[in-house]
């Protein structure tokens, strides 16, 4: 029972990194209507910066000057190069960003090495909060926790109570209606982008101590944040929150209990083959839960897709 | 148009691969390794190893027969095996007759079948694969052939050095293995549970895992299943991220036990371990310069430091691949005949640089060496890693490990 | 003999909202039938629910007494209906000539085949050219379609409607937003490639609908308030209270 | 970007065979039968074999991207599909179990493609857009991680290898030899492009450039969008298949790397690069791609990042990609105003080109600085030898750079003047309306 609450803390830890990453990508992609597969690139980016921030005036400024940096640098790319290959249609649009990642990579490992960064969580955060069961929980994931939660709330009032927050969630909705209010269309989608880029260069900064700063972790995450958004459903704040939380939790608990397929086989009446070694099935008896942990939420989006292309909580199709 | 294209990819062509005509009198190995691309930093710093080595061993001391040096001609392979196969047909065409590779056993596997099939079907012009790295048993067992060397210890046989330190630490009752799901963590995991049970009966494993290789996000949830077991140690033949992250999330989690690994150093590594891997993350490997077992090797390892500030000898065995290279060409009494060159570096025996005897074996091309365990710590480092405080001193050697560890393998020879 | 489309208590709602109401209809088969009504009154709403774009909430379409519920907008096509859009529906980055020949390949029974050459069919291709020549566009016929005039656009429309051969044809505003002489021709075009079929048409110019209708309906809210020949509606008090009112007295 | 398949001569003359049509397919047989003769080395013949894979490759990618408007993030699954169906044929023909000439195999391939595209299609082509798109993600990164876990089919991390010289002999060819396998892989490169032309001149591919420009306009016409773009998917899947035993054959291994995102990923990079809008495009995106993977790489540790730069620079500047470039040329070809290009192209593009040249030496010479060992200052750039510690060098590379850009940058609106005028018919005093 302690092992339950040590993983649903870890799956919330996880799901809520996620959340600041598919946040911002699923308000660029409802409004834009363009898939960022740059946008992991974007919260690399904001690993290392805050990493060479931190190296030397430490952990605190770079969690705020980071991602206003990544946030510039995402208008920027709006502004010169996305809004360039807008006129020709969605598809180079979605190309393009896929080239900005392949760059992306290269350019950070041109600057700062192929290596591992030794970025660290701040030293005040550097201890044990609790323990269950001899789990130790640090006190850096429940700080993780909290700029998540303080983030969504954020989010969520911007959205909700003010009036560009208002413009915005027209635009969710009715892309094109915005244009006839009056509104600068290409203005908002250039504030939407760069806030879109400099929320996920604001996770960089949280995850970068985390879960590593090394060239390899925006392609480990790339495709990760998609699913979320894509299960999430379009245009829904709410939706993203709860589809990150249902991969956050759905990765964790499929690690953590070591179910073996040869058990559901044998319960489903299949009986093993005397001969395992040379059984065609062999690798089927011998899988287990965790092998396959991190695939389960591609599997679900599949599922998602062919039967809700609009995603489990989505207001509009894709 | 089409003709202009074919006419542009020709004058490319013979720019890019013709310009190379073999000067007589070197002796040109091709390094065949990632240089770009995510594993480009292990690819480039055996590079500078291996260019180090031949200067020191041999260009700097006369070169080989009468004068001949060595050359290192650098491939990128990305660490593909389609990469890999085709820069091996560019390094034949230039005349390249020995051929080294380290990095990933699948590629090592791709390269040993396509090179005993090229040396059966193009006799006169043969190579030899000096597998410096490659670790997969494998390939010195059901895969082995005349033409492979390997100048690693085989995961095998790091595994048995490893137990027989688990077995003398009576502290240790229960273990955890976990490594990345493909060859060479099935092979690491399977030698373990070989070995456990064969030598240290009353030892418990409390978990033994696979998980995908290169696509865990956060190690968080199996450094908690491993602290629930209540595991004294872990053995993992993780690498690169994989390895980073899951020995920082099992300290993280509050796990004070010994971390057995095999590649769990430099390359950004050990200063990301820094203070928190320290006296917990230990290292299985062939051989180790803290402290130095001489002081030619002191040299050695302070001159490379010198000429590559960001980068490490991380891979001692580079240096005998060039002395024991150069040695049998010697003894062969030629630098072409890559025939006679094998024969004589079959059972050569030979003086360890980094301290004990060599000896390449005969019957499945494995070289037998002291391995030795290491430990992650800031004290009594003489060499450190990463430019950092921290590297890798010595606690165990086991001599000549593996002298008569079993083989599958069947030699032909030509 | 059954009407060639016969409309029976069809309605459309969405959500709350219900669009189309009850409705029956019937259009003999050879006759042009327009429909009329101010905007917002559901003619497009009407023209997919016949086609098939949208399901109907209640009731049933009929082509030539065959239900044709739960079919797709391919499957009715198939059966002799084809309609043209409102907005200009045209495949732009194809050439004029691919546009038509495409139009044409389900009725002369090429299905899904990848053994025929679309270049080797005599029939195929005379055939093209022939359409391309009624719709008066065969100077254009290797030019993007993308790049046509608007009304050679909309002349492309109807060309790609009627070169499957359907029976009965259905036009949704087809000179929308054009000049007095390119409503002359277009009216004229479509005269002429309609003759002898099915004709639904929905209009606003009433020019138009008065010039080539030989019935016409109203639909107000979702209903049909009055269907009959020109003249009759043109006289029926309830039309002219509910939507014609001054534009008929210019006539 | 139009499919120009009517040749206006043809007009009027249904069916028959131009000498238009038909030339260069016979170029290109010829040029391929003379090119080991011209490059007879086995390396040479080597990277032949990769590009004609690939073109095989990309001109299936492209029956998707460029012919039936379908994104697909998942394409090598299929070429690895049908490739490891392939080995394990071979690997039954060494074993005795079953006996066949080496050259059916790629066929066999394609089937194994066609059979895998055949059960995804079913329900991934429902939808275009990015619910295809992001299904075929999905799809591979499943196919992609099964790879290391069903290890009876994939191998594992090491694959699965065999060996070539077991199948029936053919006019006494046991195809051991790199030239053999290339008449191969030439021979079913011809045939497949041969086939893949066709294809998009029958009813179905047709439509599917139909279904690509206006899904909803095609179901109005009798065509079920859904069903087009299965079809589509299918003949792409088997082409994929039959690279994927071209592959099979060459390289005698197929590996974990063949269904990986990298490799799904670069198919789209090359026939994006070389222009999806034109049937020769993904052709040229191969050869400069495999040009610039195996040869660039033995000479620059930074072609990563120059690939990546052109790649962006394509899809922002000409998104009809290298085909795209050249096709751009043709209507100055025909009015006969090719010579007007001749002296801004000179003027703008050669300072453009140069510019670019000095900013990638400004990153070498960066590059070397701060990553080559100590004492080994010298280095080699355009045949040019140097030592990238002295200022002198640097100075001449930014002033060269900068130089060349502002050249670029004057001469730029007198290129466009040229342009357009080029671009006018003859005669025609303004632009058609």
């Amino acid at each position: 029972m302690d092992m339950v609450l040590v993983n649903l803390i870890d799956g919330l830890v996880t799901g809520l990194l996620l959340f600041m990453l598919s946040s911002g990508l699923t308000l660029i992609f409802s409004m834009m209507g363009v898939l960022n597969f740059a946008h992991a690139s974007f919260y690399m980016l904001g690993a290392y910066f805050a990493y060479q921030i931190s190296t030397y005036v430490g952990f605190w400024p770079g969690l705020f000057i980071a991602p206003v940096l990544v946030g510039l640098i995402g208008a920027m790319i709006e502004r010169y190069g996305l809004r360039r290959v807008h006129q020709y249609g969605h598809v180079p649009e979605l190309i393009f960003t896929f080239g900005l990642a392949l760059l992306m990579e290269e350019v950070v490992q041109f600057f700062w090495g192929k290596n591992q960064l030794p970025y660290e969580s701040p030293k005040i955060l550097d201890f044990t909060l609790f323990s269950i069961a001899g789990n130790a929980i640090p006190a850096y994931k429940m700080f993780i926790i909290f700029a998540a939660m303080g983030i969504f709330l954020a989010l969520l009032y911007v959205l909700t109570k003010t009036r560009i927050g208002l413009i915005i969630q027209a635009a969710l909705r009715h892309p094109r209606t915005v244009e006839a209010l009056g509104h600068n269309v290409p203005f908002v989608f250039m504030g939407v982008f760069g806030v879109g880029t400099g929320l996920a260069g604001l996770a960089g900064v949280i995850a970068g101590p985390e879960l590593g700063t090394f060239p390899g972790m925006a392609a480990l995450l790339g495709s990760i944040v998609f699913v979320t958004i894509v299960i999430g459903g379009l245009g829904s704040l709410w939706g993203a929150l709860l589809a990150s939380l249902l991969i956050g939790w759905i990765t964790t608990f499929a690690v953590a209990y070591n179910v073996a397929f040869a058990d559901i086989l044998e319960a489903l009446g299949l009986s093993r083959p005397a001969d395992l070694a040379s059984s065609a099935w062999r690798d089927l008896w011998t899988l287990t839960m965790p092998q396959i942990g991190p695939i389960l939420p591609y599997l679900l989006m599949i599922i998602v897709l062919v039967f809700r292309p609009y995603g489990l909580f989505g207001k509009r199709d894709l | 148009m089409r003709t202009t294209t074919k006419l542009a990819l020709g004058t490319a062509l013979a720019l890019g691969l013709g310009a190379t005509t073999a000067m007589a009198g070197t002796v040109k190995i091709a390094f065949i390794d990632p240089l770009s691309g995510p594993f480009a930093t292990t690819g480039t710093n055996g590079l500078a190893e291996f260019k180090y080595a031949a200067d020191q061993f041999v260009n700097s001391k006369g070169g080989v027969l009468g004068g001949d040096k060595f050359q290192i001609v650098p491939f990128d392979n990305k660490i593909s095996p389609k990469e890999s196969l085709i820069q091996l047909q560019v390094a034949i065409d230039q005349g390249i007759r020995f051929i080294a590779q380290g990095n990933s056993s699948g590629v090592a596997n791709a390269l040993t079948d396509a090179i005993k099939k090229h040396n059966r079907r193009n006799p006169n012009d043969r190579v030899l694969f000096l597998n410096y790295s490659a670790v997969d048993p494998a390939l010195t067992n059901a895969k082995c052939n005349f033409w492979h060397f390997r100048f690693d210890a085989n995961a095998d046989i790091k595994m048995d050095a490893l137990t027989d330190v688990i077995k003398a630490n009576k502290k240790l009752k229960r273990t955890y293995l976990i490594g990345q799901d493909y060859s060479f963590g099935k092979a690491v995991a399977a030698a373990a549970v070989r070995d456990i049970s064969a030598k240290i009966p009353d030892m418990k494993i409390v978990g033994n895992e696979l998980h995908p290789i290169g696509r865990v996000k956060d190690f968080t949830p199996y450094a908690r299943k491993i602290v629930a077991s209540g595991a004294d140690d872990v053995i993992t033949g993780n690498w690169g991220s994989d390895m980073v992250g899951l020995g920082k999330a099992v300290i993280d989690a509050g796990f004070k036990g010994p971390i057995y690994t095999y590649y769990a150093a430099a390359t950004g590594i050990t200063r990301t371990f820094g203070a928190a891997g320290k006296n917990i993350i230990r290292l299985v490997q062939e051989g180790n310069y803290n402290p130095p077992a001489s002081k030619a090797v002191d040299q050695y390892v302070s001159g490379f430091k010198a000429k590559y500030p960001n980068k490490d000898i991380t891979q001692a065995r580079i240096a005998n691949v060039i002395r024991m290279l150069k040695a049998a060409m010697e003894k062969a009494g030629t630098d072409t005949d890559v025939v006679k060159i094998a024969y004589a570096m079959e059972g050569m025996q030979m003086d360890n640089f980094w301290g004990g005897k060599l000896l390449m074996r005969a019957k499945d091309h494995q070289m037998i060496q002291d391995v030795y365990i290491t430990v992650h710590t800031d004290e009594g480092i003489t060499h450190p890693l990463d430019n950092s405080k921290y590297g890798l001193r010595t606690e165990k050697v086991i001599k000549m490990a593996g002298l008569n560890s079993p083989t599958t393998c069947k030699m032909k020879r030509p | 003999m059954s009407p060639a489309l016969q409309l029976e208590n069809l309605s459309k709602s969405f959500g709350r909202t219900e669009i189309i109401r009850g409705l029956n209809l019937d259009i003999a088969a050879g006759e042009r039938h327009a429909i009329i009504g101010p905007n917002g009154a559901g003619k497009s709403t009407l023209f997919n629910l016949i086609t098939g774009r949208f399901a109907p909430s209640g009731g049933t379409v009929r082509l030539h007494g065959q239900s044709l519920r739960g079919l797709s907008p391919y499957q009715i096509n198939r059966l002799g209906l084809s309609r043209s859009f409102q907005i200009t529906n045209i495949f732009p980055r194809m050439s004029v000539f691919e546009n038509v020949r495409c139009a044409l390949l389900w009725s002369l029974g090429y299905k899904y085949s990848f053994w025929n050459m679309v270049s080797r069919s005599r029939a195929l291709n005379e055939g093209a050219d022939a359409i391309l020549d009624q719709i008066n566009l065969l100077a254009r016929r290797d030019l993007p379609a993308g790049t046509l005039s608007y009304a050679e656009q909309r002349a492309l429309e109807i060309g790609i409607t009627i070169a499957g051969g359907a029976d009965v044809i259905m036009l949704d505003e087809p000179t929308a937003g054009m000049s007095n002489t390119e409503t002359d021709y277009i009216v004229g075009l479509i005269r002429k490639v309609t003759e002898g079929k099915t004709l639904m048409i929905v209009e606003h110019d009433m020019g138009v609908v008065f010039g080539l209708a030989d019935r016409i309906s109203v639909l107000v809210y979702g209903q049909i308030i009055a269907s009959g020949p020109p003249a009759e509606v043109r006289a029926n008090r309830r039309v002219q209270e509910a939507y014609l009112g001054a534009a008929l007295e210019d006539m | 970007m139009t499919d120009r398949a009517e040749h206006p001569a043809a007009r009027r003359r249904y069916g028959g065979l131009t000498l238009g049509a038909v030339a260069p397919w016979v170029i290109g047989a010829l040029l391929l039968a003379v090119m080991p003769y011209v490059f007879a080395s086995n390396s040479a013949i080597t990277i032949m074999n990769q590009m004609a894979i690939t073109i095989v490759f990309a001109l299936s990618y492209n029956m998707l991207l460029g012919q039936g408007g379908m994104l697909s993030f998942g394409h090598a699954v299929y070429m690895g599909v049908g490739g490891f169906g392939a080995m394990h044929v071979m690997n039954w023909m060494e074993q005795g179990v079953i006996a066949l000439p080496l050259p059916v195999l790629p066929l066999i391939a394609g089937l194994f493609g066609l059979g895998f595209a055949a059960a995804i299609g079913i329900f991934s082509t429902r939808r275009a857009g990015t619910v295809f798109a992001m299904i075929s993600l999905g799809i591979g990164e499943l196919v992609a991680s099964s790879s290391v876990i069903v290890v009876a089919f994939f191998g594992g991390e090491e694959g699965v290898s065999g060996d070539r010289t077991y199948g029936l002999p053919v006019f006494g060819h046991d195809f051991g030899s790199q030239t053999e396998i290339y008449y191969l892989i030439a021979g079913w490169l011809l045939i497949s492009a041969l086939l893949m032309y066709l294809f998009s001149r029958t009813p179905v591919g047709r439509m599917a450039n139909a279904v690509r420009d206006n899904p909803e306009r095609a179901e109005f016409l009798g065509y079920s969008a859904r069903w087009v773009r299965y079809y589509s998917f299918c003949a792409s899947g088997f082409f994929a298949g039959i690279a994927g035993g071209l592959f099979a054959v060459n390289y005698e291994i197929l590996t974990a790397e063949n269904l990986d995102l990298n490799t799904s990923g670069t198919i789209l990079l090359i026939t994006f690069l070389g222009g999806t809008g034109f049937f020769f495009g993904p052709i040229i995106g191969a050869i400069v791609f495999t040009l610039l993977q195996t040869v660039l790489s033995l000479h620059t540790d930074l072609w990563q990042l120059y690939v990546g730069a052109l790649f962006v620079l394509t899809v922002m500047f000409f998104p009809g990609g290298l085909a795209g470039v050249i096709m751009m040329h043709v209507p100055p070809w025909r009015y006969g105003k090719v010579r007007a290009l001749i002296r801004p192209y000179l003027a703008a593009v050669l300072p453009a080109a140069v510019g670019l040249l000095g900013l990638a030496s400004f990153l070498e010479v960066l590059f070397h600085l701060r990553n080559a060992a100590r004492g080994e200052e010298g280095m080699t750039l355009l045949w040019v030898h140097f030592s990238s510690h002295d200022p002198l060098v640097w100075g001449v590379i930014i002033v060269v750079t900068v130089a060349a850009f502002w050249l670029a940058r004057r001469n730029a609106p007198a290129l466009r003047a040229a342009w357009d005028f080029a671009n006018t018919p003859p005669g025609a005093d303004e632009a058609r309306p």
